[in-house]
């Protein structure tokens, strides 16, 4: 504290744009091998091309552990400097409390709105014309993930969709693999079913439920024929008694699981054990039925602090992170998609030139994450993980319920 | 002022605790270098006075003197008193030395004075060889020493005993009572003593005040509260075993019940009295065998039971009815089933109004 | 006659002979040994686990002891176990945590103790009141309280800034961890102690005041070194609390004084790519290291120091 | 002047304020008050009434809503397996512990050989972390690497046991872990009760011939009342409050079958960032604990007031 308070003075002397190095203390919940190696990127590009100083606050366990410091953090006075949140409408209230420090003048100098692709990702950062975050990654949930070695022990073949794959599902259990590999986690089930949604509904139900909230189009029968793909997709999970997304993909890595279906994140993990797109592992984006992918994301967020020697910082990493080599780097090593589409990514593999092959189609989706408020998305996530994990529960039932949630949806 | 000439001075005395009322108006004197007894069976009130005089307990209403000054507000380490507990509340992490010096140094006395108050009260009472053990190490009578010992280094004016010996055994508590004693004819300080045992009330005692229901029944020298006890609860109370007590009639100066009849003309009534009245008579004032034929009345009573008790024998048996004690010399061959003459006179009874239970 | 006689030469005679073998003491022992089982089971996995190398915990049997006893996983969860970027390990975390330790349970344990003794022999009007809500408190979850503490925190420790004229702040410094741990060990520490205290006769309390002992005078040199069993017990829990922490650790301070539970935390819940079981029960067994030796080491003092204040209610 | 009347001038005019005298012992017991009132009465309260409100991600004491938060509450059917698995967990936790933790006590009570090992041995799980304990079990229990595996490996192929993945019993596969951690806490505390209970009721029972297991139901325990109140408000306090074992050993799963209300508030709050929803999920589980707590505090303290 007291070095800050003699930081502060000396700058004031100095005169102001003198530059002096200022420790960054950054939150984030990326502590997975991908994650990390993909977030040290970030830490050596503002360690190096900065005079500035990298403090890394990682919380394993995701946002539920990390929300509430985060929040207890910035609520107390006493913030850190960066901290990851899903973009969208989680960090609402904490920039219209006036948290956060507005980004507006380095978004219009750098022209953020020139290059990041697809925009709405910057939107989701928009409040009121203001811009209070930086996109940094895309990520793309409606993925299928498939293990060539299952198949392989099955003596079939890759599957090129969904409905294959449910086919090919008996005979994968005869050889003694478990079809498809689902952490116990909620959110990770109701993010199949938004990837069965988009493969089994159309795009157009998509929408139409998830982003304009329709109450109707929730209880039409194409959703039904949505719950009965669901329901009959939780009896091919039997046997994969993992927690962790990551623990099912290293079941579809290691062959004891013919597929996952999980968002490109997944890849970061076949990256880190040496897997081969297209040899090892096949990726399926939008299940192979409908090749569209939803774009959400992570952003950083940077609460405001009186300390201007730090805030100059703070908009030195923003710019950092949006700069092109600090974006091609930390999504290679993330598996995710740079946001901006003025960068070469060359160096990509198979999965994620698809990715790209999609984005620059514009075949993009609202992400669900986007229109709902944390709250309605945990109502969904504690319905899908409890229909999931109880086969007693008709589809009828959980229909219902679903179209009650949707029906009072913020 | 006339509290002056008193060591310890309680004026209108009331304790609440809640709605219940524990000490009543009580007032008491005590005179500069006496030991006051303060006796009364469990629940009398007679602890929750001394706590009262010491200060540790905040009173109701009243005032509190010791040596002239009013105290009512004061600390209790500003009273100038030493006070000796009955379980003797020894510091157990301090040595006896450490125990004996505590106050003084809380008084912040210079160290030689300290020691040479400490080694002075080690003398009198005979510890000196115990300063460097911790109370564990100790007797119970030895600790009870050290509890007083703590108590006299203080230099104080008034002692508060509550029940010091109670936790001792039969023998001890008769050595160190006589101590106490001796102690008290040396230094002549004022001694107020808190016990339920009458023994030690009555040979410690310069006078004894009799305690029940926050109230002092009876405040007097032992002598006139074991001769005349100033109420029925008093005469009960004092003597072992108690008064025998007869409830009968008094009429024409003779008080007399089915078979009974005493002329009261050697007692000594306040006032004249008719009507409904208790009779009192101690055992070992009944005079027996050939000396019962100088007695008022006379009668042959049967031997039920007979309590040897050495010195003398306690007998049991039943005069107009009612149990009756009777105590004979300890050489007296008397057995279960004997006859005996007994007779008491006027002037050795106590008499009591039945509705009042005062004495007469 | 001769019966009796008899029966008074060859009856039992001298002492009492006891079997070793008594059908109550088989019952007796060898409940016991199924009850050592079941509460050493756990360690002994955890033990043997992180003494195995992957390989061969994917195949083995996790009772089995380990065929090829490694410490690699030990040093891995010590030195060199990754947390975002930082790959230090457990040790990064230890002397914070020995920081944030001393502290709080030093703070916690004095503001208890002095609390229970004026319950006990100062009381006042409401007091016992106020002890029941602390009880009350016992029962709320911490994590309910986090918010409104944080704003507390927040505002005492600006006016304390304000009023002195410094930067001083609750919020991320080692004090304000220290009042938050004093806060939540206040229920059951105020319990043990007033329990306690309960128990030191009234009289010593009546005799330090008529030696002139004022309220600390009575406490530092009466009550205090009567009570060292309990200060133990309160030092035991506290200790253990404090040290188990995560939550607090994580929320009131900043990452550079993180405790070890914040690495613990991200080792065992990040993974890289497959759980490191061995790893996971290294760390575990390390961070648990310093209550564990402070139970072996004086848990006959503890089981003392309850037996001498916690059983009267 | 009269000595006295000086005296008695000079004490009334130091007449201490009832509210001054003992200032030391007043001023001692400021954080106690402080806590209770500030934190616990005055938090309960802020609780309390943003329960009532649409708070979201931060307190917003401005928008009150009334009712709607319970409603919402109590329609949704993971509060309710949550409410069912807390009275579940509660229920056995505290017989258990209290049972269990007698009958070890008094199995040491009995003089035996060995006591501080055993003694030891049965604490020592108290001093490990929530985290730890559920991880650990979480493995044994695990069917793929635990113990189901380990008895199939002997040979009994059939052999099932798995609780923390079958959604009908996962609630006891916690309790079996919450049991380990907190008994031998319970045991040491009812064993210092015991030790404290006159060795004459044993000689008593002795010459009666009582037998033994007779002695410890019929006449220790009853005597041993205080104790166990101190046990029940330790492992109650324990039981309302269990969250991190559940999170450690199944994050609530399977489905949401072990689902528990502390866990729901947390990840109301945290999670699904609807503070106002897990405020009023919070406060009926105080209520609960008053209405348990109320009662029994007036009867343990509210009578000893003129002690």
């Amino acid at each position: 504290m007291k070095k800050f308070g003699l930081l502060t003075a000396t700058t004031a002397i100095c005169a102001a744009g003198a530059v002096s190095a200022a420790d960054l203390e950054v939150t984030h919940w990326w502590t997975s091998g991908g994650e990390a190696a993909a977030v040290s990127e970030f830490a050596k590009a503002f360690n190096e091309q900065t005079d500035h100083n990298w403090v890394d606050g990682a919380i394993a366990g995701s946002g539920g552990t990390a929300r509430p410091i985060i929040i207890s953090r910035i609520l107390g006075g006493d913030p850190m400097h960066a901290t990851q949140l899903n973009h969208g409408r989680q960090a609402e209230e904490l920039v219209e409390a006036g948290l956060m420090l507005d980004l507006t003048d380095i978004a219009e100098a750098e022209g953020w709105a020139d290059v990041v692709n697809p925009v709405r990702l910057l939107d989701a950062c928009t409040l009121d014309g203001r811009v209070y975050c930086v996109p940094v990654n895309i990520h793309s949930p409606q993925w299928l993930w498939l293990s060539h070695d299952a198949f392989e022990k099955a003596g079939l073949d890759v599957p090129s969709d969904w409905f294959e794959f449910v086919d090919a599902a008996p005979a994968l259990k005869d050889a003694g693999v478990v079809p498809l590999a689902m952490g116990q986690q909620s959110w990770q089930t109701n993010l199949a079913f938004g990837a069965i949604m988009v493969a089994v509904g159309g795009t157009e139900l998509y929408v139409d439920v998830l982003t304009n909230k329709n109450a109707d189009a929730a209880a039409s029968d194409e959703m039904t024929k949505v719950f009965e793909a669901f329901a009959a997709a939780r009896l091919l999970s039997e046997g994969s008694n993992v927690q962790d997304w990551n623990q099912a993909t290293n079941l579809v890595i290691t062959g004891k699981a013919g597929g996952q279906i999980h968002g490109d994140w997944a890849q970061g993990e076949f990256q880190v054990a040496n897997q081969v797109a297209g040899e090892d592992y096949t990726c399926l984006p939008g299940l192979g039925v409908n090749e569209i992918i939803a774009t959400g994301g992570d952003a950083f967020y940077f609460p405001k602090t009186d300390d201007p020697e730090i805030t100059a910082a703070q908009k030195e990493l923003a710019s950092l992170m949006i700069s092109k080599e600090v974006q091609v780097a930390f999504n290679l090593k993330k598996g995710s998609l740079p946001i901006r589409g003025d960068v070469d990514l060359s160096a990509a593999n198979d999965c994620m030139k698809k990715g790209l092959a999609i984005l620059a189609a514009g075949n993009v989706l609202p992400d669900g994450v986007n229109a709902f408020s944390a709250d309605t998305d945990g109502q969904i996530n504690d319905l899908m993980v409890e229909f999931w994990n109880d086969t007693s529960i008709s589809v009828e039932d959980a229909q219902a319920r679903y179209v009650g949630i949707i029906a009072s949806a913020d | 002022m006339t509290d002056q000439k008193f060591s310890v001075s309680v004026k209108n005395l009331d304790l609440r605790f809640g709605s219940l009322r524990v000490l009543k108006d009580l007032n008491l004197d005590i005179h500069e270098g006496e030991f006051l007894v303060l006796l009364g069976s469990s629940g009398c009130g007679k602890s929750t006075l001394l706590n009262c005089i010491a200060g540790l307990l905040d009173i109701t209403d009243g005032q509190i003197f010791i040596k002239g000054k009013n105290v009512t507000w004061a600390e209790p380490s500003e009273r100038g008193i030493g006070m000796v507990f009955q379980s003797y509340a020894l510091y157990p992490q301090m040595t006896v030395e450490g125990n004996m010096s505590f106050g003084l140094k809380n008084a912040r006395l210079p160290k030689a004075e300290i020691k040479e108050r400490v080694d002075r009260a080690a003398e009198v009472l005979q510890i000196e060889p115990l300063m460097k053990r911790k109370p564990a190490a100790l007797s119970g009578g030895q600790r009870q020493r050290v509890a007083i010992g703590r108590a006299l280094v203080r230099d104080v004016d008034v002692f508060l005993f509550d029940e010091p010996l109670s936790n001792l055994d039969a023998k001890l508590r008769a050595d160190l009572r006589v101590e106490l004693k001796q102690l008290h004819q040396r230094i002549k300080n004022t001694m107020i003593y808190v016990t339920h045992d009458q023994v030690e009330a009555m040979t410690l005692a310069d006078r004894i005040a009799i305690m029940k229901d926050g109230l002092i029944q009876q405040l007097a020298t032992p002598e006139e509260i074991y001769n005349r006890p100033s109420n029925l609860y008093v005469a009960d109370f004092i003597g072992s075993p108690a008064m025998n007590l007869f409830k009968g009639e008094i009429a024409n100066n003779t008080f007399s019940l089915d078979g009974l009849s005493l002329s009261l003309d050697g007692y000594d009534f306040a006032a004249p009295f008719t009507g409904t009245a208790w009779l009192g008579i101690r055992p070992e004032h009944v005079a027996i065998g050939e000396n019962a034929a100088a007695a008022d009345v006379q009668m042959d009573v049967t031997a039920e039971v007979v309590d040897p008790l050495g010195s003398d024998t306690l007998v049991l048996a039943h005069v107009a009815g009612e149990r009756f004690w009777l105590r004979i010399s300890g050489q007296a061959d008397t057995k279960q089933g004997d006859q005996i003459r007994i007779g008491f006179s006027a002037r050795d009874v106590s008499l009591f109004d039945a509705a009042t239970e005062a004495r007469l | 006659m001769g019966d009796t006689s008899t029966e008074m030469m060859t009856g039992p005679r001298g002492p009492k002979k006891r079997r070793v073998m008594s059908s109550n003491n088989i019952i007796i022992y060898g409940t016991l040994a199924l009850v050592c089982l079941y509460y050493l089971l756990p360690l002994y996995v955890m033990i043997v686990t992180s003494l195995k190398g992957m390989p061969e915990i994917r195949l083995g049997n996790i009772f089995s002891p380990p065929v090829e006893v490694t410490f690699e996983p030990w040093v891995k969860a010590w030195s060199e176990a990754c947390t975002g970027i930082n790959c230090e390990g457990l040790s990064r975390g230890f002397s914070n945590s020995v920081k944030i330790l001393i502290p709080s349970v030093f703070v916690s344990i004095a503001v208890a103790s002095v609390s229970g003794y004026a319950l006990v022999n100062w009381r006042f009007k409401g007091s016992e009141t106020f002890f029941t809500i602390l009880i009350f408190g016992a029962f709320i979850p911490y994590q309910v309280m986090i918010y409104p503490i944080v704003i507390i925190l927040r505002e005492t420790g600006g006016f304390i800034g304000d009023v002195t004229g410094t930067d001083f702040r609750l919020m991320g410094s080692i004090w304000g961890l220290v009042i938050v741990h004093t806060i939540f060990g206040m229920p059951i520490l105020t319990l043990l102690f007033r329990n306690y205290f309960t128990s030191v006769p009234d009289e010593l309390f009546k005799a330090a005041r008529v030696d002139g002992a004022g309220f600390w005078g009575i406490y530092f040199k009466i009550m205090l070194p009567m009570s060292l069993p309990i200060f133990v017990v309160a030092m035991i829990l506290q200790v253990t609390g404090i040290w188990n922490d995560f939550l607090f650790g994580v929320i009131y301070t900043k990452p550079e004084t993180y405790p070890m539970t914040v690495q613990l935390n991200n080792i065992v819940n990040s993974v890289q790519g497959v759980k490191e079981y061995n790893v996971n029960m290294a760390a575990t067994l390390l961070t648990g290291l310093v209550p564990l030796t402070i139970y072996f080491v004086s848990g006959r003092l503890f089981v003392r120091g309850i037996a001498a204040g916690a059983v009267k209610g | 002047m009269s000595s006295t009347d000086a005296g008695q001038l000079d004490t009334a005019m130091k007449r201490p304020p009832r509210l001054l005298k003992n200032l030391a012992a007043k001023f001692a017991a400021v954080p106690m008050v402080l806590i209770a009132l500030v934190i616990f009465v005055g938090c309960t309260i802020w609780t309390i009434y943003h329960s009532f409100t649409r708070s979201r991600l931060l307190p917003a004491p401005e928008k009150w809503v009334g009712l709607e938060n319970y409603e919402r509450l109590w329609s949704e059917s993971r509060w309710l397996i949550s409410i069912e698995n807390l009275a579940i967990y509660g229920f056995f936790s505290l017989i258990l512990s209290l049972s269990i933790g007698f009958i070890l006590a008094a199995l040491l009570d009995r003089k035996i050989r060995f006591e501080n090992t055993i003694r030891t041995i049965i604490l020592y799980p108290f001093a490990l972390s929530f985290v730890v304990t559920g991880l650990a079990w979480q493995w044994i229990l695990n069917p793929q690497l635990g113990l189901q595996n380990v008895v199939r490996n002997w040979g009994w192929e059939t052999f099932t046991f798995d609780p923390l993945n079958n959604a009908e019993i996962v609630i006891y596969g916690i309790l079996i872990a919450g049991i380990w951690q907190g008994s031998g806490f319970v045991m040491v505390l009812l064993l210092a009760g015991m030790r404290g209970i006159d060795e004459d009721i044993w000689k008593a029972s002795r010459v009666e011939g009582i037998p033994a297991w007779k002695t410890y139901i019929f006449i220790v325990m009853p005597m041993m009342r205080p104790v166990f109140v101190t046990a029940i408000v330790i492992i109650a306090s324990g039981i309302i409050k269990v969250y991190d074992l559940v999170v450690a050993q199944t994050s609530g799963g399977p489905g949401i079958a072990s689902e528990v209300p502390a866990k729901y508030v947390i990840e109301k709050m945290f999670f699904s960032q609807n503070l106002g929803l897990g405020f009023a999920a919070s406060t009926m589980m105080l209520l609960s604990v008053l209405i348990v707590l109320i009662p029994w505090a007036y009867l343990e303290f509210g009578g000893k007031k003129n002690g």
